[in-house]
């Protein structure tokens, strides 16, 4: 049982959902609470095979509302629990997410996009963007990772369970059934090696000592009586999220220093993107790409930098402006051109970028 | 532009066309090349064409769908239909002879079209379990990604427990992936 | 008859969408011939409102000659809830499996029982999660491997079985029908199929037949050990039979 | 609009045994309930290009029409000898 | 029974919430289906009270999500259903609205906000815009009406019932606790004296004739097998989407022609809006407000006229930036500088308004 | 003892709190007042993680000198199990109304008895939904009144009430402990709940108490209707006892 | 500005604020006013101290809340506490006149404290039943913002089954209002 | 941090009666519980401003405790008359 999950680092050709089970594992995650929605399920499968392994828990519940609340069980137990689901999944764990967006517990929820609104598909989308960002009655007061492929999961599961732990806030690993299903190769590693550094868990609740004589009790409540304590209460949150994102937010540019155009595009759509901005500077285009890796905290900064000394942006999606509305929010004031190509639920290659962002020379 | 391939198999669900593209995806990687492979799902359990997409590059991967394909191998007259799509003015599109009355539905915008006995020479000449392995043989002949000794050091390294139990597995194998490189060749 | 023989399928099977989409070997469209024989015979082709769950049972949307709705996981029996208390000349069904019904959707179905909808639930028991590729379910053997029992149910850390037709039973009123059938035994299952409608019909209450089923893709098995599976293993569990008719004998 | 179906009809025993290739998905359920284990693989293949049923693979075929009923894809009718079809 | 609920025209001094049960007893509203939850309990209260006398029906189901599937259920016997809720109530609403705008069902949802995020408060906010909007993995492809008051609550029901099955989206009321529980006068009346029709409803299912005999038989879905499929129904809602807008969206100026400083603002908040405007004018301040009352479709036209003439725009809401998402989503390229006043969870005064539009001149 | 007399509450009750929340003669405080005794009496005061539902339960949040934690509504369960799972060293209880347990969350409830989760669930049957002002409840008994029901809940549109100890012993093993007390014997409440609470302890399995309560707010009694509702009205459907108790005797 | 006042009452659960605002907004309605009135709710249904706020106008109200009122009536010792914030330079702040240990506690800002015995008066001089009507004369005294005869028609609309039944009630109740009017003219 | 709250006693045939009006809230169950109907309303006030109770309003107090389990506030605590404090 002592043995470590990943000794050392080891490159792998591997699905998503196994990254992911591994990258949890090696994050020292105690247990899972899920229940089956494709393209989530192999992450529960190679779970339920591996944890036993390493004294790690599982639990099969009657619903996903019921697998979010368990693990914000865990998570008040001080236990380092997480979830994995998708499309009406999610749309089931918005309640205890928001929950947790409430009281600022550090839940860990990896969602696989598929296709919506709806049950719609089971393979794919980028549709889940603002229920993930903003679902329920919430105020987007979440991490949220938005992973590219392989290794992206791998890592950013790692760092979810630190961050969580850190900032105590819900924290999501946004990917898609693309990335759930396919294999490639990536680098699995005990973060150790790596120096990567997990924040240790700690409990909410059954610490040491007999409440109310030795320690106060823990009374943990999501419930105002008064306009005024809620107010309050939401400030607080919202200043404390505040103060975290500096620390938290993430993005890449790829070629943007000289760029006309510059395509903007979060998550396996990234890939694509990438992929034309070398097809179209091989040709002489001044493309460059700017890729948001937190759409929660937003990278206001970094991509009003980018926005403004381009000529125009190319904004591309596998949803129905989901997307664009994050990038029209942190821009608000820019005047650049912005078009957008949104696919809802299908895939986007790097061929049709590449025609796309052609027409705007 | 990069070194590699953009593949598309096709076929029921019985004719084995993930196995084939996980060990030729992963033939390559274990090469040093990139590979990504994604195979596609839906609600159906059974039933539906089963496609499995594969990329091989000697550059990172983009995107792991793409529209238009290098090779497109089609195992059945549903599996025709449902790949036509992939096909574009550089494409190689491989489907089996035994397929019938597909004739009208076969792409006219291919580069190549290619009709290969690979069900029969799989009943006739080794044996049906095999057929996939054929399959597997024809996309490297067709594409040429991979050297085929790489292909069966990924089909040891994928059955190596059943080759040691039966060695005259290896070699059917072996040979199944020979005949099928052998079948594209012309 | 036509000059050529045809199949004979159920009248409202609508020959348009067959084949149908199901597993070769799968149980589900044994219990939608037991349907639509038992609505052909009862004449209720034009009132019928067919509702069906996702998990496996969404691949008869298209199944029958019948205004059908495909609903959400879980949601069958508020929708067709809905539908009746609406329209109560409507006789609604709601068809589902055993993840559907026992796990997500736990809450309508023992609502809708002790709320006495008058409406027909109709639930597939495969003992695990079919169309997501085999997951545990409530209805799950103990020992059974399951994709998420990889080791065999352990009953210990998961409990046992879910027997929903006992718990219905345990909760409706007399006016219920509550029955278990089993593919391996289609005329009984027909009768109990045709008793449910007839509850409804007859505005006495909610009817509820649970149909043991197959789904030889997830157990991964031959059609020898399919049957066997069904006949022994669940057999032991799950008891077939009349659980609660009103106002007359029960059967099995 | 009704869809016609294409039958590989065998007669045998008390049957006369038409099975549907393009509704057969080669489950072989039918191949088990048969209490005189007449139904066995024949060489045409069915929908998903497995094999098809029919019967002469063990004793004759009594027309009981378990068969019938218990396929899931509706592939098998059974007609009894000497049945008056226009009954 | 066959007795109109409302003969004429009527002045009365009601709650919000008994409003709302008038107004879908006008509009011939056939049955509700509920959850209690406050605020929004009266409306059932008044409905269970009223109904019987109209041959009206009322079900009480297990939970909100059975509210949603059940009024869907409604819907597709053709029977004009509505449910209303809040909150937590919301959140588990948005996987039966998702499918109602998948499939294009004219649900009726009448929302007053409360606090959140989670349990919160049960009192007021406008918290629940995002959600309303585009909740779940939905597109929001939804009718929105941000009431104002009394008045707006019945005729804007009167009319949810109207354009829910004239264009055939999911139609929300979106009110608020305050709305909900104020007294005020309004006029109520039948809609026919005043000249409003309702579009009449269908049923969906068990139309006369035997299906695939006579007609054929209705199979509805919302789950598709492939990706291009979605994509082409996807776009075929967003299609249906943008002709129906123009007919729709709806919005209200104040003294916005000559005004500086715009206000902007919906729902309640509007009202705290326009009495600021009367008393910055009546100080000399040349203020105007801006009012959306559909927030789906967004009034994008009307707003970017104001935006674009004003010297500033001052939003202001009872939440944190809910509503300055939909403003910028809008407004993208407009540079006019925007300041918000944001107030999760807590009403907005004349006063306050007055106040911070002050510091801007 | 203090110099000044003071109140005898349970010691687990916290004074800071105090006077609690709760309406004048409401009977969840005294449900508070069995856990309470139990929990000292058991000397688990430690390892106890304390959740409660939405509803009038809510109002116990900051009750106890004990880890607690108010949860969704209908929402305790899941949680509860959640923090057991993740460490068995606590005891977990979960305390609910009628509407959280039997309606909104009843799918969490009944899923939880039959995995036979090791937690201990209390629910509190005031025959309707209190918090919000006194809709119908599943518990709600025919032709009693409510603001959903205002001309009596009608058995035939609306089903009879719900009987949760019975559902749940119907679907449980038999290491379940199962029960219904009141709050009009709160000596026998007490020795229920404290069996509840052993049955967790000993790890045999779920343990599940209802107790049938007062809510003179929404019923609108006088304290002597009140009593009333509860002996006469409430006991006619209601039967107190023991449904289940692991390897012993029942009580009542 | 426009006519009328903003008038926050508070009381402990069984005081009857809520139907006092109730009653006195929809009489200023009656009488062709604007009016708008709404209570404070929370979580507890008993216990927490009850408020109503009350506009009533020449024109139509603005938002429903105010953070100012022209009067506040507190009518328990955690009223007083819960209330002193709605009290500006302009406010009337009116307390019953029992209330123990609030001296403390009472606004320094107001225009106006004022300490009415009217507990008192219910109990000695009418009947504790119409303490309410008493507080709504107080109300309407302070304010002027109705006439008390339009008060008094308001009374009847609501109460006029009970006045008919015991016609010795709507004295009392007239009497409650005037009595009220009186206490604060001083 | 124990809060001390304060009792109004009445002594009443075999008990002393603590009623505790920061806690009353004048439900009045305890009153409908007493087998002896002893108590009654009482003058002072409790935290909801409404009346608390008292003995002495029926036949004497037998200390049975039954109104001290009743309350749901622990408004009431009985001692018996002669029973020793310290044990
Ligand atoms: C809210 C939600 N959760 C999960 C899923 C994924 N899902 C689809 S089908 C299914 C299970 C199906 O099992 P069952 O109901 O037993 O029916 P079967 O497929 O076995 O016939 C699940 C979990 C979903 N579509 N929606
Ligand atoms: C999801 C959700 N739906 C509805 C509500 C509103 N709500 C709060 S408490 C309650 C009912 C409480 O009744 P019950 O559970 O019987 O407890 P009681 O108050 O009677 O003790 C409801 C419906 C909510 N908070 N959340
Ligand atoms: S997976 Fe199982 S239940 Fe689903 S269609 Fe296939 S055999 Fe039937
Ligand atoms: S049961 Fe039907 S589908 Fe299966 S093999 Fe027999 S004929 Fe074919
Ligand atoms: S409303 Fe009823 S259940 Fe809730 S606190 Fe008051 S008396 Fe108790
Ligand atoms: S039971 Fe308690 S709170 Fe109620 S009147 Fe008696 S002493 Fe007071």
């Amino acid at each position: 049982m002592a043995q470590k999950p990943i000794e050392g680092e080891k490159k792998v050709f591997m699905t998503g959902n196994e990254a992911v089970a591994w990258a949890a594992l090696a994050a020292g995650a105690d247990i899972m609470y899920g229940y089956p929605i494709t393209p989530q399920n192999e992450i529960m499968h190679y779970w339920t095979r591996l944890a036993p392994k390493y004294g790690r828990k599982f639990l099969q519940t009657e619903d996903e509302i019921s697998a979010g609340f368990t693990a914000v069980g865990g998570v008040l137990a001080g236990r380092r629990a997480f979830t994995a689901t998708a499309g009406p999944g999610n749309i089931l764990m918005q309640e205890s997410m928001c929950m947790a967006e409430m009281m600022r517990l550090p839940t860990v929820l990896v969602v696989t996009q598929r296709g919506g609104p709806s049950t719609a598909t089971v393979i794919y989308s980028q549709q889940e963007v603002t229920m993930t960002c903003y679902g329920g009655n919430g105020e987007g007061f979440r991490i949220v990772y938005s992973t590219a492929g392989q290794q992206d999961l791998f890592d950013y599961t790692l760092k979810a369970f630190d961050v969580a732990w850190k900032y105590r806030f819900p924290t999501f690993v946004l990917g898609d059934g693309y990335q759930a299903k396919m294999r490639e190769p990536l680098v699995i590693y005990d973060p150790e090696v790596r120096g990567v550094t997990i924040t240790p868990s700690e409990p909410y609740m059954a610490k040491s000592g007999k409440p109310g004589v030795d320690r106060p009790p823990t009374h943990l409540r999501n419930t105002y009586n008064m306009e005024e304590e809620l107010l309050a209460a939401v400030n607080e949150l919202a200043n404390a999220y505040a103060q975290m994102a500096p620390q938290v937010v993430e993005s890449q540019e790829f070629e943007t220093e000289d760029a006309e155009v510059v395509i903007l595009a979060h998550g396996v759509v990234s890939r694509a993107a990438q992929g034309a901005v070398k097809v179209l500077r091989s040709q002489g285009y001044r493309v460059g790409h700017f890729r948001p890796i937190t759409l929660r905290p937003f990278p206001d900064e970094a991509i009003k930098r980018v926005a403004e000394k381009s000529r125009r942006l190319f904004l591309v999606e596998s949803s129905q402006a989901q997307f664009r509305k994050l990038v029209t929010d942190s821009l608000y004031g820019v005047s650049t051109p912005l078009t957008s190509y949104l696919k809802p639920g299908e895939g986007i290659t790097v061929d049709e970028v590449v025609a796309e962002v052609k027409k705007l020379f | 532009m990069a070194k590699g391939a953009k593949i598309a198999i096709a076929g029921e669900g019985g004719q084995g066309v993930q196995s084939v593209a996980g060990i030729l995806s992963e033939a390559a990687y274990d090469e040093g090349f990139e590979a990504l492979y994604i195979p596609n799902f839906g609600v159906e359990q059974r039933g539906g064409v089963s496609v499995a997409y594969v990329q091989i590059s000697d550059e990172p991967i983009g995107s792991p769908k793409f529209k238009i394909a290098d090779i497109v191998v089609a195992l059945s007259d549903r599996a025709v239909h449902r790949t036509k799509k992939y096909v574009g003015p550089n494409t190689v599109f491989v489907y089996d002879a035994d397929i019938k009355g597909v004739d009208g539905a076969l792409p006219k915008n291919a580069a190549k079209v290619l009709a290969i006995p690979a069900i029969r020479v799989a009943k006739e000449e080794l044996h049906p379990r095999v057929f996939n392995v054929i399959i597997m043989g024809a996309v490297i002949g067709a594409t040429k990604v991979v050297d085929i000794d790489v292909a069966k050091k990924a089909l040891t390294k994928k059955f190596g427990y059943k080759f040691e139990q039966d060695p005259s597995l290896r070699d059917l194998n072996y040979k199944a992936l020979e005949r099928g490189y052998e079948l594209v060749q012309g | 008859m036509a000059v050529q023989p045809q199949p004979q399928m159920p009248k409202v099977w609508r020959t348009e969408t067959k084949p149908h989409k199901f597993c070769p070997g799968c149980g589900h469209p044994l219990v939608l011939k037991a349907i639509g024989e038992a609505i052909e015979e009862l004449v209720i082709e034009e009132r019928v409102v067919f509702g069906c769950d996702i998990g496996c049972s969404l691949l008869a949307w298209d199944f029958f000659n019948l205004d059908s709705i495909q609903t959400h996981h879980g949601r069958t029996t508020p929708v067709i809830t809905g539908v009746k208390r609406a329209n109560p000349d409507i006789i609604g069904i709601a068809y589902m499996g055993d993840g559907g019904g026992y796990a997500i959707g736990s809450q309508h179905l023992v609502n809708a029982a002790t709320r006495n909808e008058k409406i027909t639930v109709f639930l597939v028991n495969n003992t695990q999660y079919g169309m997501t590729g085999g997951q545990m379910a409530p209805t799950t053997l103990p020992g059974q491997k399951t994709e998420t029992s990889p080791y065999g149910r352990d009953p210990e850390t998961t409990g046992y079985p879910t027997l929903g037709p006992e718990m219905i039973a345990a909760i409706t009123g007399p006016n219920a029908y509550v029955a278990r059938g089993t593919v391996s035994n289609l005329r009984q299952l027909k009768r109990m199929v045709k008793r449910a409608l007839e509850n409804q019909m007859e505005g006495r209450g909610f009817s509820f037949v649970e149909a043991l089923s197959l789904c030889p893709t997830n157990w991964g098995t031959n059609a020898e050990e399919t049957w066997h599976w069904l006949e022994e293993d669940m057999a032991k569990y799950f008891k077939v039979g009349e659980l609660k008719v009103p106002g007359e004998a029960k059967e099995g | 609009m009704a869809i016609e179906f294409k039958a590989v009809t065998t007669v045998n025993g008390k049957g006369i045994f038409h099975n549907f290739p393009a509704l057969c998905k080669g489950c072989g359920l039918c191949i088990e309930k048969c209490p005189v284990k007449t139904i066995g693989w024949s060489e045409e293949l069915g929908v998903y290009g497995t094999p098809t049923v029919e019967p002469g693979h063990g004793k004759d075929c009594i027309a009981c029409f378990i068969c019938q009923m218990v396929c899931p894809d509706c592939a098998i009718l059974i007609e009894k000898i000497g049945k008056d079809k226009s009954a």
